[in-house]
C-alpha cells in the first residue's frame, strides 16, 4: 500500500524539519510564509522606488526599533495562540511594568538594575495570576485576560496616579537599551532577536515545545498522554508577563520614564494581529514564530512607508486594513483552503 | 448476525484470575453523572495474562468503566487496585505511569504534529536537557511500526490533520502500547479498522496477554469476542450481570445476559424486485475516486466493499456534493446533481449518514432533538417558525424506535455514548426519508439490540422504496444485508457480486485486486 | 414623549441651601493634565466642603450624555464639565437645562445651539474656564519663531514639524494657531505635518520615518499637541543624530519637558508652555460654588494663567517633574 | 430498556425549552445564567444601599440609555459568535454609519428619514463586503473584521475629515431618537428591545435560527447536513451591518452630530465582552441573547454604580476586571466545568 517516505512532508508545520544548517532557516521562515515574503517585497520596492531614503540602513533601524516592542509581544502571543489561549492584557502588562522599572529606579536612588528586576518580578506575577485564573478558576483565557486588560491597566494607572513617572535617561543602561547600538543594530532589536530565537528554539526543538503545540491542537489527547495541561498554561502565561516586563521596561528607556497607558494601549490587538497574519490558528495547535515575526515586519514596513509618503492617518487607516485583507487572501489562495464552509 | 464458534454449553463457573497479584481489578465502582447512573457498583478484576472482554448494550457503562481507569473521569465511589495494590488515579498522567493504557473508543488526534510525535505525546524522548531527540524519535517509531506490522499504512511523518480514520485509530493503538504497560484496554478498537489492520491487531493483542499484561477488550462484534477473549463480563444499565468463561459461553446466552431477553441474531431480509433507476452515477472522477459507475434503482441495497482507503467514504462524500468533481455526472431521479452543493443534493433526496459521527455529523453541544430534526426542519416549519411540539414528536418518534438510551430528548449529545451518538445521526436520517440513502459504516459502535433493529430499519426503508447504499468494513453484516456488492479499490470499482456470489473470499480478492499480480478484475455479475 | 419639550427658563435657580454636591466630567482624564485637573478641584472642593464627583469620560462622546445624565439623576447641584468633542455641547445644554442644573465648562468651549463653538453667537457660549487652545498655540507658535531667529537658521534648510493625533479637534486648533503665529513672525518655512496618535513612542516611530524621508533638511522646529508628541519628535532627532543645537522643540504642557530638563544635559526641548491643570480646576469649582452658595453669574470667560518655561526657568514656575 | 422519558431536564439549553407562557420567560433567561442573574442582584442590592438614588426611575433610566448602544451590537455579535465567527469591526461600523446619517441629513436639506436610510444601506453594505471576503476571500473572520476595524475606521474619517459633522438636534426624529420617551421607557432602549427580542425569536424559533446554532457547532456537520453556510455567513455579516447602523443612527441622535470615532471605539471589546460573559462559547454553536443581554445589564449596572460613588476611574478599571473574573469564576463553579486540562 503506501510507503513510508522519510523526508517530512510539505505541510509540515514550520520547524518540524530536519537538524540541519540550511534546512534551519528555510524551517524557520516556513514554506507557507511565501506570501507573506512576497508581500514584504512588494511593499520594500514600492517604498523605495517612490522614496530613495526608505531602504537606507538607518530608516532600517528606524523600523526595526519601532516595532520590537509589538514584536516581543506577538512573539509570546504565538506561543499562547499556540497552546490554545489567548492573552489580552498584554498592553496593560506593558504599562504595570513601565511604570515598576521607572519608579523603582527613582525611589531606590537611581538603580536600573533593581528596576529591571522588580519590573520582571511583577511581570511574572501578573502572568502567573492570568495563568491560576484560567486554570483554577476555569475561566476562558479571552474573558479573564478581558479581566486582565482592564484591571491591570487600572493598576498602572494606580501606581503611577495617571501620570509619566520618574526620568531614567542619566543612567547609562537605560540609554543604552532605549539608543545603544551594537553592530550596527540597536539593542532593543537585538533583544527582540534573542527572544525569539530562544522561543523558537523552545518551540521546534525542546518536549516543551511540542506539548505546546499537542496541547493547543487537542486537549483532551494532551491529558490522556500525561501532559500536565495547568502547568504548561501557568507557565505560558508567565512568559508572557516576563516579556511584557521587558517590553515595559524597553518603553521606559524609550520614553525616559514610565508610562502608565501611554504607548501601551492597544499594543494587544496589534500582537494578535501579528500572530495571526503569521499563519497562527486562533483555535491553537498551529502557528509558528518565523511567521509572526514576518508578519511584524510587514505591519512595521508598512507604516513607515505610509508615514515617509507624508499619508494622513485617515488614509493609513484604510490602507492597513485592506493590506492586511490582501495579503491574507493571497496567503489562502496559495495555500489552496477550500471555498466551501467556514474558511478558519 | 455474524456466525458465532459454536461453543460447548458448559455452565462453567465465572472464571477469576489464577493470579491475583497481576493485573488490575474495580471493587463497587460506581460513577454517577448528574442523575445518569453510569455505573452502579462494578466489582470485576482483570487478571494479567487474559482478555477480559467487556460487553453490554451502548450506554452499559463500558467506557465509562474504561475512563476511570485511566484517570480521566473520577469514580463516585468505589476502589481500584492494581497488583493488589490500591491505587488512586487523579489524573491520566498517574494512571500513564502506573502502566494503565486505554485505546479510546473516539480517538484523539492532535493535528499539526506528526504521527511520531502524536504517538509519543508526553513521553518524547530528549537528549541533552530538554533537546527532542527527533533520530531516536524516528527510530522508535519506525521500530513500533515494524513490531506492530502497521510499516505500509502509517506514514510517521504524516500529520496528525490528514489521518485518515483507520490511520487515527492505528496511532491510538501504538499510544497504548509504548513503553511498559500492565492494564491495556481496548475500546472498540475494530470500529474502523479493515480486515488487514485487524489481523495486526489480533497479533498484537495475544502477544500483549502472553507477555502477562492483563487485557480488556470491548467490542460488539461476537466474532472478535470469541477469537480473543479469556473471560467476557457483561454489564446491564452500569451493573455486572456475569462473568462467563468464552470457551462455555454461546451467543445466546451473551446476547440474554446483555439485554435481558433473546433476540434473533441472525439477520435474514426478503429481497424484492429491483424497482425504477434512481441513482445513476456516470465516470464519476475526484481527487480520490476515478470513473466510478454505480446505478441504483428503488428499493434496492447495494454494499459497498473495501479494504482502509479504499476510497468508499471519499465516494459516498463526492455522492453528497461535498467533493469537487472533475468529471462524470451523477442523476438523481432525472435530474442531474450539481457538485459542491450539499443542500440542493438533499433536497433532490440524496442523504448521507457520514463515517465519523463526531466531526462530520454531530453537534455535540445541542440536544438528540436539535440534532435529529436538522435535515427536516424545513417541513416542521410555518413561516419559518418552527413547530416545536410537531418536531418533538417526530423526533420521539424515532429514537423510541432507534432505542436511543438517554434521559430525553432535549440532553446533550456529548453525554450519550458512542453507540446512542449514532444512533442520533440515523434518526436524522430516518426522519427525511431520502429517495437514496447512504449509511458509511451505520453500525460502527452499535450494540447487538440496536444493530438488529437498524438491519430491520434498512430492510423497511428498502421496502418502502428507498435505495439503499451500505460501507460497512463488517463483510458478514454487508454480505447479509445487500443485494449486490460494489468493491472499491484504490479509488475504483473493482468489480460486482451478486447477492448469491458475495462471498468473504470473492469480495476481498476483488477488494485486493491490484496486489494479486496477474489476477483481472472480475466482471460485473448480476 | 417627543424628546422636545423643554422646561421653561424660569429664571436663575434659588441659592442652595443644604451640602452642595458638584460633578465635574472630564475627557481624558487619566491624561497628565487632567490628572491635575481633577486634583486641584478636590483640593478647592475640600477647602469648600463640597461634595464633589469626577468622573472620566475618556474620548466617548456618547459616554458624556449618559453621564450628565446621571449626574442628574443622582440629584447633582452643579455640572462642570470638559467635553471630549465640542459638538455633544447642544446635547449636554439641553439635558443640563431640562433639569434646571447649572453648566460650567472648562477647557473646551461649548456652544448651546450648534456644534462649533467658533461658528457660535456669543451668547449661546456656554461659560468657560480655562486656556484657550488657539491662545495656547499662538504662544507656542511665537516661542518657536523668537528660538528660530535666536538660531539663526535659513527658511531653506528648516522644517517644521507638526505632530497631532488628526482626529481629534482641539489638537487641530492649537496647531492651527501654532502655525499662523510662527508664519506671522518667520515666513516662508516648509511644514510637515505627522499623523501621531498622540503617545511619545507612537510620535517617535512617525516623526524617525519623517527624517528618513527628508535627509537634506539640517534644521527642525517641532510642535504638537502635547509634550508626548514634541518629546518623542526630540528622542527620535537625538535617536538620528541630529545635534540638540538643530532641534528647537516647543512642548505643551512641560510635565515631559521637565524630565529632559532635569537631566541637566542639552535638550532639543527648548521651551514648553506650561499649563497648570490645578488652577483651572480650582476655579471653576469655585466658580459654581459662588453661583450656588451666593447666586453670582458666571463670567462669560475666565482664563487660568499660562507659562511659557524652558530649561532655566520651569523650577522657579512651579512646574512639578515626578 | 429505551429510556426517553418525554418530560424535558434540567439540563437543556436556554432558549430550548417548551412553548407555554411562563416556560418562555426562564428560557429566555437561561437556567446557566441564575448567576448572572445573582451578580446582578448583588450589584443592584449593594449600590442601593450606598447611595439612594441608586435604584430610583430616573437612574435606572439612564443606566438603559447608557447600555442601548453597547446592547444592541453584543446582541448581532452573540448570533455571529454563535455562529462561529467574530466581528470586531463592529465599532468602525458604527462610526461610519454615524457619520452617514448626519452628513446625509444635513447635505439633503434636513431629511432625517434619508440620513437614516442611507446610513443603513451602507452598513448592509459594509456587512456584506465582511462577509464576501471571510466567504471567498477564506479570510479568518478575526482578522478580515480586525482588517475593517482599521479600514472602516478610516473611511469614517476620511468621510467627515476626522471631525464631528452636521447638527442634527433640530430635527424632530433624531431629537427623539436620543431624547423621547414611550410609556417612561426610552425610545433607545424600546429599539434595543424591538431588536433583542427578533434576534431571539430568529435563534430560537425559527430553522434559521437553528442553521445558525449547526454551523457554529460544527460546520462540517452543517455543510454536510445541506446548510448554505457561505450564505449564512454573509447574511449574519450583513445583520451585524444593519444593526451596526442603528447603533450609528442612535449615537448621531444623542450626541448631536456625526461621530467617526468618539463614541464607538472600543465598542467591538465591550460587545465581545458582554456576549462572553453571557454565556457564548468564542468557538461557537452555544450561547443566546438572554445570557448577553444580562451580562450588558450587569455590567451597566456595574459601571453606573460605581460612577456614583465617585469611584475614580483607575479604581473602576481594577474593580470591572477583578468582578468580571469572580462573576465568571462563580458561574464556572455552578455549572461545574471540569478542573483538569483547557477550561473552554
Ligand atoms: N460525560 C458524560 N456526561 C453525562 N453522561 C455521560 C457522560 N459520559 C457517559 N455518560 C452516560 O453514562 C452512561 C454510560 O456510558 P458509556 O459511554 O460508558 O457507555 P458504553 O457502554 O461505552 O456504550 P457504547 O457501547 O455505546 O459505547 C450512558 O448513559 C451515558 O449517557
Ligand atoms: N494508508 C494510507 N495512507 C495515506 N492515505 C490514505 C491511506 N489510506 C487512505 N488514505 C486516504 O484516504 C482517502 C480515501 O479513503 P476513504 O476514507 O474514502 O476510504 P474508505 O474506503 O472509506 O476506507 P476507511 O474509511 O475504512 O478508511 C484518500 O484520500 C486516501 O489518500
Ligand atoms: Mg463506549
Ligand atoms: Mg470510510
Amino acid at each position: 500500500m503506501t510507503t513510508i517516505t522519510p523526508q517530512a512532508t510539505k505541510d509540515a508545520p514550520p520547524g518540524q524539519g530536519a537538524v540541519g544548517g540550511s534546512r534551519t532557516l528555510l524551517s524557520f521562515v516556513g514554506g507557507q510564509n511565501l506570501s507573506l515574503i512576497g508581500a514584504l517585497a512588494v511593499v520594500l520596492a514600492l517604498f523605495g522606488i517612490l522614496n530613495e531614503n526608505y531602504l537606507s540602513v538607518s530608516n532600517m533601524q528606524v523600523i526595526a526599533e519601532a516595532a520590537t516592542i509589538t514584536g516581543l509581544l506577538a512573539v509570546v502571543q504565538t506561543v499562547v495562540i499556540i497552546c490554545g489561549g489567548l492573552d489580552i492584557s498584554v498592553g496593560s502588562q506593558v504599562g504595570v511594568a513601565s511604570v515598576v522599572s521607572a519608579m523603582v529606579f527613582t525611589s531606590t536612588g537611581d538603580n536600573a538594575l533593581l528596576g529591571v528586576a522588580v519590573a520582571v518580578g511583577v511581570g511574572v506575577l501578573v502572568g502567573v495570576l492570568n495563568g491560576l485564573v484560567i486554570v483554577y478558576g476555569r475561566v476562558n483565557p479571552t474573558i479573564a485576560t478581558l479581566a486582565g486588560l482592564a484591571a491591570y491597566k487600572g493598576l498602572a494607572q494606580l501606581l503611577s496616579d495617571g501620570r509619566a513617572q520618574g526620568y531614567v535617561l542619566n543612567d547609562d543602561i537605560f540609554v543604552f537599551l532605549g539608543r545603544g547600538k551594537v553592530a550596527g543594530i540597536p539593542a532593543m532589536v537585538w533583544i527582540l532577536i534573542a527572544v525569539a530565537v530562544a522561543v523558537h528554539l523552545l518551540l521546534t526543538r525542546t518536549d516543551i515545545g511540542r506539548n505546546i503545540y499537542a496541547i493547543g491542537g487537542n486537549d483532551t489527547a494532551a491529558r490522556l498522554a500525561g501532559i500536565n495541561i495547568n502547568k504548561y498554561l501557568v507557565a505560558v502565561y508567565a512568559l508572557i508577563g516576563v516579556v511584557a516586563a521587558i517590553a515595559g521596561i524597553l518603553l521606559t528607556a524609550r520614553t525616559g520614564s514610565g508610562q502608565p497607558t501611554s504607548g501601551s494601549e492597544g499594543l494587544e490587538l496589534k500582537a494578535i494581529t501579528a500572530a495571526a497574519l503569521g499563519g497562527c490558528a486562533l483555535r491553537g495547535g498551529k502557528g509558528g514564530i518565523g511567521g509572526t515575526l514576518l508578519a511584524v515586519a510587514l505591519l512595521g514596513c508598512l507604516e513607515n512607508g505610509l508615514t515617509v509618503e507624508g499619508i494622513n492617518s485617515f488614509w493609513q487607516n484604510v490602507a492597513q486594513g485592506a493590506l492586511l485583507v490582501i495579503a491574507v487572501v493571497i496567503q489562502q489562495r496559495r495555500s489552496g483552503e477550500r471555498a466551501v464552509g467556514l474558511p478558519t | 448476525m455474524c456466525p458465532a464458534p459454536s461453543p460447548t454449553p458448559e455452565p462453567d463457573p465465572p472464571a477469576t484470575g489464577q493470579n491475583v497479584t497481576s493485573g488490575a481489578a474495580v471493587h463497587d465502582l460506581t460513577k454517577r453523572f448528574g442523575p445518569v447512573q453510569a455505573l452502579g457498583g462494578v466489582t470485576l478484576d482483570f487478571p494479567g495474562g487474559q482478555v477480559t472482554a467487556l460487553m453490554g448494550e451502548n450506554g452499559a457503562g463500558k467506557s465509562t468503566l474504561l475512563k476511570i481507569l485511566t484517570g480521566d473521569h473520577q469514580p463516585t465511589g468505589g476502589r481500584i487496585t492494581l497488583e493488589g495494590q490500591p491505587l488512586t488515579l487523579e489524573s491520566p498522567a498517574r494512571a500513564r505511569a502506573a502502566g494503565i493504557r486505554i485505546i479510546p473508543q473516539e480517538p484523539e488526534i492532535i493535528p499539526y504534529v506528526s504521527v511520531a510525535e502524536n504517538v509519543y505525546a508526553g513521553a518524547l524522548p530528549t537528549s541533552a536537557g530538554r533537546r527532542l531527540d527527533r533520530t531516536e524519535l524516528r527510530r522508535r517509531v519506525t521500530a513500533d511500526l515494524d513490531r506492530l506490522g502497521f510499516t505500509g499504512v502509517l506514514d510517521p511523518d504524516l500529520l496528525g490533520s490528514q489521518l485518515t480514520p483507520a490511520q487515527r485509530q492505528l496511532v491510538e493503538i501504538m499510544r497504548a502500547v509504548t513503553g511498559e504497560a500492565k492494564v491495556v484496554a481496548f475500546d472498540e478498537p475494530t470500529s474502523s479498522l479493515s480486515e488487514h489492520e485487524v489481523d495486526a491487531l489480533f497479533r498484537l493483542i495475544r502477544r500483549l496477554r502472553d507477555q502477562g499484561t492483563a487485557v480488556i477488550y470491548v467490542s460488539h462484534r461476537m466474532q472478535e469476542i470469541f477469537q480473543l477473549a479469556d473471560r467476557i463480563a457483561v454489564l446491564r444499565d452500569g451493573n455486572l450481570v456475569g462473568v462467563q468463561d468464552a470457551r462455555s459461553t454461546s451467543v445466546d446466552e451473551l446476547v440474554r445476559l446483555m439485554v435481558g431477553r433473546d433476540l434473533s441474531t441472525m439477520f435474514t431480509r426478503r429481497r424484492a424486485d429491483r424497482g425504477r433507476l434512481v441513482l445513476d452515477v456516470k465516470d464519476l472522477t475526484t481527487e480520490d475516486v476515478r470513473n466510478v459507475n454505480l446505478q441504483m434503482h428503488a428499493g434496492e441495497v447495494v454494499g459497498l466493499a473495501g479494504l482502509v482507503g479504499a476510497g468508499r467514504s471519499e465516494l459516498a462524500l463526492a455522492l453528497a456534493g461535498d467533493r469537487p468533481v472533475l468529471s462524470g455526472t451523477v442523476t438523481l431521479d432525472g435530474q442531474r446533481l450539481r457538485h459542491g452543493r450539499p443542500g440542493e443534493v438533499i433536497r433532490a433526496g440524496l442523504g448521507l449518514a457520514p463515517e465519523e459521527r463526531k466531526a462530520q455529523a454531530l453537534f455535540l453541544h445541542r440536544s438528540i432533538r436539535d440534532n435529529s430534526s436538522l435535515v427536516v426542519l424545513e417541513r416542521l416549519r410555518r413561516l419559518r417558525f418552527v413547530s416545536r411540539a410537531a418536531e418533538r414528536k417526530l423526533v420521539q418518534q424515532y429514537a423510541d424506535r432507534l432505542r436511543v438510551r438517554a434521559p430525553s430528548i432535549e440532553h446533550e449529545v456529548r453525554k450519550l455514548s458512542g453507540g446512542n451518538q449514532q444512533k442520533v445521526v440515523l434518526a436524522r436520517w430516518l426522519a427525511r426519508k431520502p429517495k437514496v440513502l447512504i449509511l458509511d459504516e451505520p453500525t460502527r459502535g452499535i450494540d447487538v439490540g440496536a444493530k438488529a433493529e437498524i438491519y430491520q430499519i434498512i430492510a423497511d426503508l428498502a421496502e418502502e422504496g428507498v435505495a439503499l447504499l451500505v460501507i460497512s468494513s463488517e463483510l458478514p453484516e454487508l454480505l447479509g444485508l445487500a443485494d449486490r456488492v460494489v468493491v472499491m479499490q484504490n479509488g475504483r470499482v473493482t468489480g460486482e457480486l451478486g447477492h448469491e456470489d458475495a462471498t468473504e473470499e470473492a469480495v476481498l480478492s476483488l477488494a485486493m485486486a491490484d496486489d494479486i499480480a496477474g489476477v483481472t478484475p472480475a466482471g460485473a455479475s448480476s | 414623549s417627543s424628546g422636545k419639550e423643554s422646561a421653561d427658563d424660569d429664571g436663575p435657580a434659588a441659592p442652595v441651601t443644604g451640602k452642595i454636591s458638584l460633578t465635574y466630567l472630564q475627557k481624558q482624564g487619566d491624561q497628565e493634565y487632567f490628572v491635575g485637573e481633577a486634583e486641584g478641584a478636590k483640593e478647592k472642593a475640600a477647602e469648600l466642603g463640597v461634595d464633589l464627583k469626577v468622573v472620566n469620560l475618556g474620548n466617548d462622546a456618547n459616554k458624556t450624555v449618559s453621564e450628565v445624565q446621571s449626574a442628574i439623576a443622582q440629584k447633582t447641584n452643579g455640572i462642570i464639565i470638559v467635553v471630549p468633542d465640542p459638538a455633544v455641547g447642544p446635547q449636554v445644554v439641553r439635558t443640563a437645562k431640562d433639569a434646571k442644573v447649572p453648566l460650567l465648562t472648562s477647557d473646551d468651549q461649548i456652544c448651546a445651539t450648534g456644534p462649533d463653538p467658533s461658528a457660535c453667537d456669543k451668547a449661546d457660549l456656554i461659560p468657560r474656564i480655562g486656556f484657550s487652545g488657539s491662545q495656547m498655540g499662538g504662544e507656542v507658535g511665537k516661542r518657536a519663531a523668537e528660538e528660530f531667529k535666536k538660531a539663526g537658521w535659513r527658511a531653506a534648510d528648516t522644517r517644521v514639524i507638526s505632530a497631532w493625533k488628526q482626529d481629534v479637534t482641539v489638537c487641530g486648533d492649537r496647531v492651527k494657531a501654532a502655525k499662523e503665529a510662527f508664519d506671522a513672525a518667520v515666513p516662508g518655512v516648509e511644514k510637515t505635518d505627522v499623523a501621531t496618535d498622540n503617545t511619545p513612542t507612537g510620535a517617535q516611530d512617525k516623526i524617525a520615518a519623517t527624517i528618513t524621508a527628508n535627509p537634506k533638511v539640517k534644521h527642525w522646529v517641532i510642535w504638537g499637541c502635547n509634550d508626548e508628541n514634541v518629546q518623542g519628535g526630540v528622542t527620535a532627532m537625538k535617536n538620528a543624530g541630529v545635534g540638540a543645537d538643530d532641534v528647537i522643540g516647543v512642548g505643551l504642557g512641560a510635565y515631559l519637558a521637565c524630565k529632559d530638563w532635569s537631566g541637566g544635559k542639552p535638550s532639543g526641548m527648548k521651551a514648553a508652555l506650561f499649563i497648570n491643570g490645578r488652577d483651572v480646576g480650582a476655579l471653576a469649582v469655585q466658580t459654581m460654588y459662588d453661583k450656588l452658595k451666593n447666586g453670582k453669574e458666571f463670567p462669560s470667560e475666565s482664563f487660568a494663567p499660562t507659562t511659557m518655561v524652558d530649561a532655566g526657568t520651569w523650577k522657579s514656575a512651579g512646574v512639578t517633574c515626578n
